[in-house]
């Protein structure tokens, strides 16, 4: 028996190693460097290492690979834009989670403790979430490149043990925080377990792990089809918890509202991304051949997703669980482009993921902006008027949730537009018609919170808009130019996607 | 057709004076109803200019056109704003704008206190130069502009003292009974352009011939819609008493001599349908018949002067539309009637508006008597209009009324019977509600208050009362003589063979006589030799009650459209509000409900949450079961 | 020289300078704002001046490549029916802003703000008839719809912020459904030659009839929202109610016309087959609308809400007149957009006038205007007459007009419709009788009549409504081509005669 | 012995598992339930190695160790907080967060 040494490309695995290598440091960062400095080191290596590998993401985007890691992982045209949005995304969340404000100095201190305010007040700030966000953004960059089971599952745990703990880490609130990580935690490997149980059944199934193996096996069709099919449901119940799609969407309203709202923006956008993207893969060229089998427990899926978060959000009180419903509905949205499985339906869907995520990011961003003096104030009655005190705050939540409801002009539109036309291409006429209804629905509160800022007069209960630091500043702008721009110009984007859309297998 | 180029400046001319009074405001206070006179009259010296131009053609050159531009013109419905002025169109322009004249001065004075006199002068040029409209188009189309003109004119004048809520209210009325009429019209021109593929006079004339009877019965009936709207024929005749709300003069321009009048002109302009269309021609007949007995009784009941005259216009329209109903020979009859009647309707209107004007505005007759002694201008020419109207050889009526009497004898078998018997009972009433109106106005004791200081009018009112009588006695020998309008007119009409004569002129000249004397005689018998109340008793036979109230129109029109259209109106209004957007409220409230439903499924406990995921689980697990199975 | 899309600048270039101009000097801004107007006004009269009118085909084509993975195309392009509702869009802009001058106040936020939407939505009013892309179309569709929500929600009076949420709601949905349908076309177009939204390629598309019929119901809904027609119309009195005058004149005078322009162009265009099987519902529908909105409009206490339902009894007859599929109904349709464009602003303009000073919309309130305030109260006869059609009005060619093609080959339709006709009268003259007749009410006895700018705000209006009652052959000349185009392409010729005489 | 046996019996530790993450109320009973679904998964891997005679099942369930290591870790930090504010490991406790 021989060993054989694994060959590795380096280059192509670069943005991921650049990632956990900058983690690593963080780490020690936060072990050696003096706590006057810590923050800025941090923030500065955390936007450095990003800003890096997204340079190497730029470096390899023409690259096709199935071998950079020994068939583990797959380099391609949608592997590559999805890495560059999820690092896009992440970086303006970091300018977000900069805000130390938002996070407990000292996360191991007792809620109300004098541990806990003798931190505060000596600024003794613990910055340990820089580390865990690098990490969490390597397991998402590994997810929708991964080409075997075993890297698939590990992929997943990387971005999920950091989120589970970031959740946690909110500076007021906290008994509210600690409830969302421990239920993000346990419902999180709850279905973790699901998918590991469904990989044992595809694996007993094809006898591989690759996804080259499994669809070969799919496409001989000999093997033992309840296997199979038990094994995709399992895998898909994983997948579909991550995206927070019906009925496994349970944990995300109350784990957005409990996590600091840096790390709901992060983690709405940039998981949502990592976890479609794996499944697209995974749909797109494992499965492809199974369409039959699970295309309408998909939509059915999909339809009661979309009209379920649209119906719960419209009577939401709180303004980060209506996102969450929000969310809920667009992964809705989404799903019809897994379901659609052409080329339009994953062009689509990376343009929608893309879109939606700095739309969310920047809503989140207008959410940490908003506050008392006890914090965020996510009460939906205390932002009356807000348009009125700050009306340029005002008007670019008004953008964000525009988009978010598909009002042409601006990115969610065209990402609405053309998921529904893909998904419409393949057959899927319920899907659209579904799509449309719950777009109606959403709209509708989409726009009573527009009414709330605008049209209500402001309520004299001390809340106020914080004036926002340089880099919230600058997620607000980028995000909402990206949001207008998608909207009024997207051929160019388009184009891109559409020449770097084919998945290799 | 020869055309012309000064057409135009009938209409033209006074339509300029009404904007230029209405834009100049009150900057045109001083001069404004000098330019309004002036303007109507030189309209009327340029009828009389075409007047003398037709008398120096030929029969078959007379009516010339003039095309001013095309108008509506899509795909085959063309229509140019064109004039035509014929035999028939001259009579009424000499009408329209003679009478109109002599109103117009009348008014100088007679509105000299009101400060919005101005206005009323815009509003009479404008009803001019709407009603010239009316007889000068040369389409149906055309018409129908100057028809609802006329009725915008008509209605501001009726609400000219719209500050007090009943005349608004009658003018509001006036319009909307006349726009049912209007309705009329608009069908027979839609019918005429399915059918006929045009809408103008000539081109309608010469499509007759290829079109089916049922077309040209619907035409010639919805024609007669629309005449009994602006002539307040049976069933479209409340709103004429109530009209009397305008001023005086317009009761007396409007009201009697010309605009009410546009029905007759109408059926006889469209003498073409009418003579094709035997159901529709029959169909006028009744309604003229039926008007002319509806009015003619409840005029015997009105102790309002002007009221009175109104039921008395209605009663002799009535015989004109009868006239014209009656086919080829009628037809010029009935306009003789109807230029006869402008003279001597407009007369005593304006004679009822001398006599209000030297009472304090006071209307009812009852309060009137003796008056003869005080006005003695207005009692010779009222008088004369009452003679005429009566048919009292040689006044003007005589002539007019005596052949529409005779050719309805004359039109054959039981219908020439019953309508002959309808017009000379018809014929008495009138000599009995007129004598009534001239005696209680004018002769026996007088019954008016102490304020009243009844006095003679100004020059400039009784001088146009004057030449009205003179009209009145003299215009139905003259247009009679020779036959005269009957040849003027007789190029327009088809010809049939010569009718039989049932009864002679002499005969039914004299049996109209009789109807008259028995009028007049009952009249006298009951208010000269009795004492008249100044207030209308009370103890009156069931007749004079139903009579008193217009034969009971207004409430029919009450109950029948008027309560269940309201009922309509406010149910529909709450079944917009309580239905229609109550179900559109209703989906919101639906998804507002579920959402909240759907929130229960959140309960906050996380062994429930994966309770959700398991099921979910199970779920799919039982499907791809169901599914290999 | 690319008229619509300069036409489409010059108001947004306008808002860019409002929006620049110092703070606090809002008479400044409104001047912009009506030079704006003005100077775009005056660039589409030129622009109408060059149209060649006998030349069927659009003119003025633009088209650039937008987004071109979707064979998305910024094209437009105008017909005679789009050039007058071009202009009328253009020429009632600079009427609002001059005649709501002050209705800004009232707002929840600046003068400029305002102004600024005034200027969007002007230019999305020029873009949305000038449109050949139907996604284009769509976007800006769409998009219209914002500025005129906080046009509503943010300067009108009473249940503003409902009256906005409950217009935005209903339009959005119509939207929707037509987007779907939309993006079915886009599908089929897909499959059919290559993805496009060219108006003129996606009218040759083949498919089958049970998917023509259910995609025009996406369109024919989303407009039967918009114009509005029974029984989908009761967003339009509250929103009415709500909205200021001016607001109002470009909601029911310009946007609601986008309903009746989206069935001529889009629906008739796009689905002959279904437009003519739907045709016997939806003249049932405009009948109803005739009918029923005059009959409500009666029944209505507010003036305000008494226009707005008179508005779906004119849609009614618009709507009749398209879908009559006669060129004397579709020409008179197409007239009668334009025409109640303005005598609908008149309507909403003098009453605004009134209700603003006497502070109350209700019509009983009023009382013998007439001899207070003359001038004021002849203005809104006239615009009363002008929506009852009276002869030498130019409402009365087109409804005379609509009523005529009709007849030709509905009859029984023309009939039931001329009913509208007395009730017009009455749902005029009764609020011409409370407000202006009788004698005057306390509360009136010190209102003031028009001043010089609103005489100079109105007048234009009342000037085209007579001016083209009596000839209004500038305008049929420009529609008549489009309209015997259209009506042949739908296979149909004019009923001829049955007499067949001449 | 069949080794579909071994497949039966990791499906029904896979439900006891599952079942007990639904019916436990301690966190750390949970959590162990769920450690247990993750080892029936492992079984799982184990018994498909021996059946396919593949060797990366068996690979896997070094791998499946690894991970629920990690998750231990990060598992019990967080139990650990909220018993320590809470006085309390008793997951339906936490309920600030619904609807």
């Amino acid at each position: 028996m021989t060993f054989n040494a694994p060959v590795l490309n380096y280059t192509l695995l670069s943005p991921i190693l650049i990632l956990l290598g900058g983690a690593l440091l963080g780490v020690l960062v936060e072990a050696f460097v003096s706590k006057a400095m810590r923050a800025v080191t941090q923030l500065s290596l955390t936007v450095g290492t990003l800003v890096l590998s997204l340079a190497q993401v730029w470096r390899i985007h023409n690259e096709q690979s199935m071998s950079a890691a020994m068939g583990s992982v797959i380099i391609d045209g949608p592997g590559v834009l999805l890495q560059a949005s999820i690092l896009i995304i992440s970086i303006i969340s970091v300018f977000l989670i900069a805000d130390t404000d938002h996070f407990t100095a000292l996360a191991a201190a007792l809620p109300g403790s004098e541990e806990e305010r003798h931190s505060l007040e000596s600024g003794n700030q613990v910055t340990e979430v820089y580390p865990l966000t690098l990490f969490a953004i390597s397991g998402m960059m590994l997810f929708p490149i991964a080409s075997d089971l075993i890297t698939l599952f590990v992929a997943l745990e990387m971005l999920s043990l950091p989120l589970y703990l970031m959740a946690g880490l909110s500076r007021r609130r906290r008994l509210a925080s600690q409830e969302a990580a421990l239920k993000y935690f346990l419902l999180g490997a709850f279905s973790s377990a699901f998918f590991l149980f469904g990989m044992a059944y595809l694996y007993g199934y094809s006898a591989s792990v690759t996804y080259a193996g499994i669809r070969e096996s799919i496409v001989g069709g000999s093997g033992n089809d309840v296997l199979l099919l038990i094994g995709m449901a399992f895998l898909t119940i994983g997948l579909l918890f991550k995206v927070g799609a019906v009925p496994f969407h349970a944990w995300s309203p109350d784990v957005y509202q409990g996590a600091p709202t840096p790390i709901t923006g992060f983690m709405a956008a940039a998981t949502k991304v990592a976890a479609f993207g794996a499944m697209l893969r995974i749909y797109y060229t494992v499965f492809a051949n199974a369409q039959w089998s699970w295309s309408p427990l998909l939509s059915l899926i999909a339809i009661v997703t979309m009209l379920f978060g649209s119906l719960v959000a419209i009577s939401q009180r709180d303004v980060k669980r209506m996102l969450a419903y929000s969310s809920i509905a667009h992964a809705g949205f989404l799903l019809a482009g897994v379901i659609a499985l052409n080329k339009a339906g994953l062009e689509a869907s990376i343009f929608y993921l893309f879109a939606y995520g700095v739309a969310t990011v920047g809503a989140f961003a207008v959410v940490t902006l908003v506050r008392d003096s006890s914090g965020e104030v996510t009460d939906l009655n205390r932002w009356k008027g807000l348009g009125k005190r700050s009306p340029w705050v005002a008007i670019s939540f008004a953008g964000f949730l525009l988009a978010f409801a598909g009002i042409p002009l601006t990115s969610g539109f065209i990402g609405k537009f053309s998921i529904f036309s893909a998904a419409y291409e393949s057959g899927a006429k319920g899907l659209v018609i579904a799509g449309v209804l719950s777009s109606a629905i959403a709209a509708f509160f989409y726009i009573r919170v527009i009414v709330l800022m605008f049209f209500t007069d402001p309520s004299q209960d001390g809340t106020s808009v914080q004036l926002p630091s340089i880099l919230t500043r600058a997620t607000l702008i980028i995000s909402m130019a990206v949001t207008v721009v998608l909207g009024v110009y997207p051929a160019p984007l388009l184009n891109l996607i559409s020449h770097f859309s084919t998945f290799i297998r | 057709m020869i055309t012309s180029t000064t057409l135009v400046y009938l209409i033209a001319l006074p339509l300029a004076g009404s904007a230029i009074l209405l834009l100049a405001g009150r900057r045109s206070d001083k001069w404004g109803h000098l330019l309004a006179t002036a303007l109507s009259a030189s309209s009327f010296f340029v009828g009389l200019y075409q007047l003398s131009l037709m008398l120096g053609r030929s029969n078959s050159e007379r009516p010339i056109t003039q095309k001013l531009f095309e108008w509506i013109s899509v795909g085959s419905f063309k229509i140019d704003a064109s004039l035509m002025l014929d035999q028939l169109s001259i009579c009424f322009v000499l009408l329209i704008t003679g009478v109109g004249t002599l109103i117009h001065i009348y008014s100088i004075s007679y509105m000299s206190h009101d400060p919005d006199r101005r206005r009323f002068f815009a509003f009479l040029n404008l009803f001019i130069a709407a009603m010239l409209l009316l007889v000068l188009g040369d389409s149906y189309l055309n018409l129908y502009v100057g028809w609802e003109g006329v009725g915008l004119a008509s209605y501001l004048l009726i609400g000219f003292w719209n500050q007090k809520p009943a005349y608004a209210t009658a003018s509001k009325k006036a319009f909307v009974m006349n726009r049912i009429g209007d309705m009329g019209l608009s069908f027979a021109i839609m019918i005429a352009f399915a059918t006929m593929g045009t809408v103008s006079f000539s081109g309608v004339k010469e499509a007759v011939d290829h079109t089916s009877t049922a077309a040209l019965t619907g035409i010639g009936l919805m024609l007669l819609v629309a005449a009994t709207g602006k002539s307040a024929q049976f069933p479209l005749q409340a709103w004429l008493g109530d009209a009397m709300a305008g001023p005086t003069p317009v009761s007396a321009l409007i009201h009697a001599a010309t605009m009410v009048t546009a029905g007759v002109y109408l059926i006889t302009r469209s003498n073409f349908i009418f003579d094709a269309a035997p159901t529709a021609q029959l169909l006028v007949v009744i309604i003229g018949a039926i008007t002319l007995m509806f009015g003619a009784l409840i005029g015997t009941a009105k102790d309002d002067i002007k009221k009175a005259l109104a039921a008395s216009t209605m009663s002799q329209i009535g015989y004109m539309i009868l006239g014209a109903g009656l086919g080829p020979v009628g037809y010029a009859f009935a306009i003789m009637h109807l230029l006869t009647h402008g003279f001597f309707k407009a007369g005593m209107f304006l004679g009822a508006g001398s006599v209000m004007h030297g009472m304090n505005d006071e209307v009812n007759m009852r309060k009137y008597g003796a008056l003869r002694k005080f006005m003695p201008i207005t009692f010779a020419t009222f008088g004369l209009g009452y003679l005429a109207i009566l048919g009292v050889p040689p006044f003007a009526g005589f002539y007019s009324k005596d052949m529409i009497i005779e050719t309805a004898f004359n039109s054959g078998g039981a219908k020439g019977i019953i309508l002959g018997c309808v017009t000379l009972l018809g014929a008495g009433i009138t000599a009995f509600y007129m004598t009534r109106v001239m005696i209680l106005t004018f002769t026996g004791k007088s019954r008016w208050d102490d304020e009243a200081h009844p006095h003679e009018s100004p020059w400039l009112m009784w001088l146009p009362m004057a030449i009205l009588a003179i009209g009145s006695v003299t215009s139905g020998y003259l247009l009679s003589h020779g036959d005269a309008l009957v040849n003027w007119l007789s190029p327009l009409f088809e010809h049939h063979g010569e009718h039989e004569e049932l009864l002679s002129p002499m005969v039914v000249s004299g049996l109209a006589l009789a109807m008259v004397a028995i009028g007049v005689a009952i009249a006298f018998v009951k208010y000269s030799r009795n004492e008249v109340a100044s207030v209308a008793p009370t103890d009156v036979s069931i007749f004079t009650t139903i009579a008193r109230q217009d034969l009971l129109q207004d409430r029919f029109n009450e109950a029948v459209f008027m309560q269940p259209g309201q009922a309509l109106t406010a149910v529909l209004v709450k079944t917009d509000e309580a239905v229609i957007d109550g179900a559109v409220r209703g989906v919101g409230r639906v998804a507002l409900g579920s959402g909240s439903a759907l929130r229960g499924v959140q309960t906050g406990f996380v062994r429930s949450y994966a309770a959700l995921i398991l099921l979910g689980a199970v779920a799919l697990v039982a499907a791809i079961w169901v599914v290999t199975q | 020289m690319n008229w619509l899309t300069l036409l489409m600048a010059l108001p947004l270039l306008g808002s860019v300078v409002v929006a620049g101009l110092p703070k606090g000097n809002e008479k400044l801004v409104k001047q912009v704002a009506l030079a704006s107007t003005l100077i775009v006004m005056g660039a589409t009269i030129a622009m109408a001046v060059s149209f060649q009118r006998d030349n069927v085909e659009l003119q003025f084509v633009e088209k650039y490549s937008w987004i071109p993975s979707f064979g998305i195309n910024y094209a437009l392009g105008v017909d005679g029916l789009a050039l007058v509702l071009i202009l009328m869009s253009t020429i009632l802009a600079p009427v609002v802003v001059l005649a709501g001058w002050n209705e800004s106040h009232g707002g929840r936020w600046s003068v400029k703000v305002f102004y600024i939407l005034i200027l969007v939505l002007e230019t999305m009013m020029i873009g949305v008839f000038a449109a050949t892309d139907v996604f284009l179309f769509y976007v800006i569709f769409e998009a219209m719809l914002i500025p005129v929500y906080f046009l509503i929600g943010g300067y009108g009076t009473g249940e503003r912020s409902a009256a906005a949420v409950k217009f935005l709601i209903y339009s959005l949905f119509g939207g929707l459904l037509m987007l779907a349908s939309i993006i079915a076309l886009y599908v089929m177009s897909g499959a059919q030659g290559g993805h496009t939204f060219d108006l003129a390629a996606l009218s040759q598309l083949q498919m089958s009839s049970m998917t023509q019929n259910l995609l025009f119901l996406g369109f024919f809904i989303a407009f039967a929202i918009k114009a509005p027609l029974w029984p989908l119309h009761t967003w339009l009195p509250d929103a009415a109610d709500s909205a200021t005058p001016g607001t109002s004149v470009l909601l029911l005078g310009v946007l609601d016309k986008v309903g009746t322009f989206g069935m001529i162009r889009y629906c008739l265009t796009l689905f002959p087959e279904a437009s003519k099987t739907f045709t016997p519902m939806i003249l049932v529908l405009a009948l109803i609308s005739i009918i029923y909105g005059a009959i409500l409009a009666i029944g209505q206490r507010d003036l305000k809400r008494l226009i707005a339902f008179t508005s779906i009894s004119h849609f009614g007859f618009i709507t009749l007149g398209i879908f009559a599929m006669t060129s004397q109904g579709y020409s008179g349709a197409a007239l009668y957009m334009f025409n109640h464009g303005f005598s609908t602003a008149a309507l909403f303009l003098v009453g605004g006038w009134m209700i603003s000073r006497r502070g109350s919309s209700t019509i009983s309130d009023f009382g013998g205007l007439q001899r207070i305030t003359p001038v004021m109260a002849w203005m809104f006869f006239l615009a009363g007459m002008s929506s009852l059609a009276l002869p030498g009005m130019s409402s009365f060619v087109s409804e005379f007009l609509v009523l005529v093609g009709t007849f030709t080959r509905y009859p029984v339709h023309a009939i039931i419709a001329t009913f509208g006709i007395v009730l017009a009268a009455l749902y005029i003259l009764i609020p011409v009788q409370k407000a202006l007749h009788g004698p005057t009410t306390p509360g009136n006895e010190n209102l003031s009549d028009l001043n010089l700018r609103e005489k100079i705000a109105i007048a234009p209006v009342i000037a085209i409504i007579v001016v083209l009652g009596f000839y209004p052959a500038p305008l049929l000349n420009v529609i008549n081509p489009a309209a015997t185009h259209v009506i042949a392409q739908l296979g149909f010729s004019d009923p001829v005669p049955t007499s067949g005489g001449k | 012995m069949n080794a579909a046996n071994y497949l039966y019996l990791s499906a029904l530790l896979f439900t006891i598992g599952a079942v007990g993450v639904v019916v436990r109320r301690n966190a750390i009973v949970v959590f162990m339930c769920i450690e247990l679904m993750l080892n029936a998964a492992n079984l799982s891997f184990v018994t498909f190695s021996r059946i396919n005679g593949d060797l990366n099942g068996q690979v896997i369930a070094f791998f499946t160790m690894v991970v629920a290591a990690c998750e231990v870790v990060v598992g019990l930090a967080i139990i650990v907080t909220i018993y320590r504010s809470r006085r309390s490991a008793s997951i339906d406790d936490a309920s600030l967060l619904k609807r």
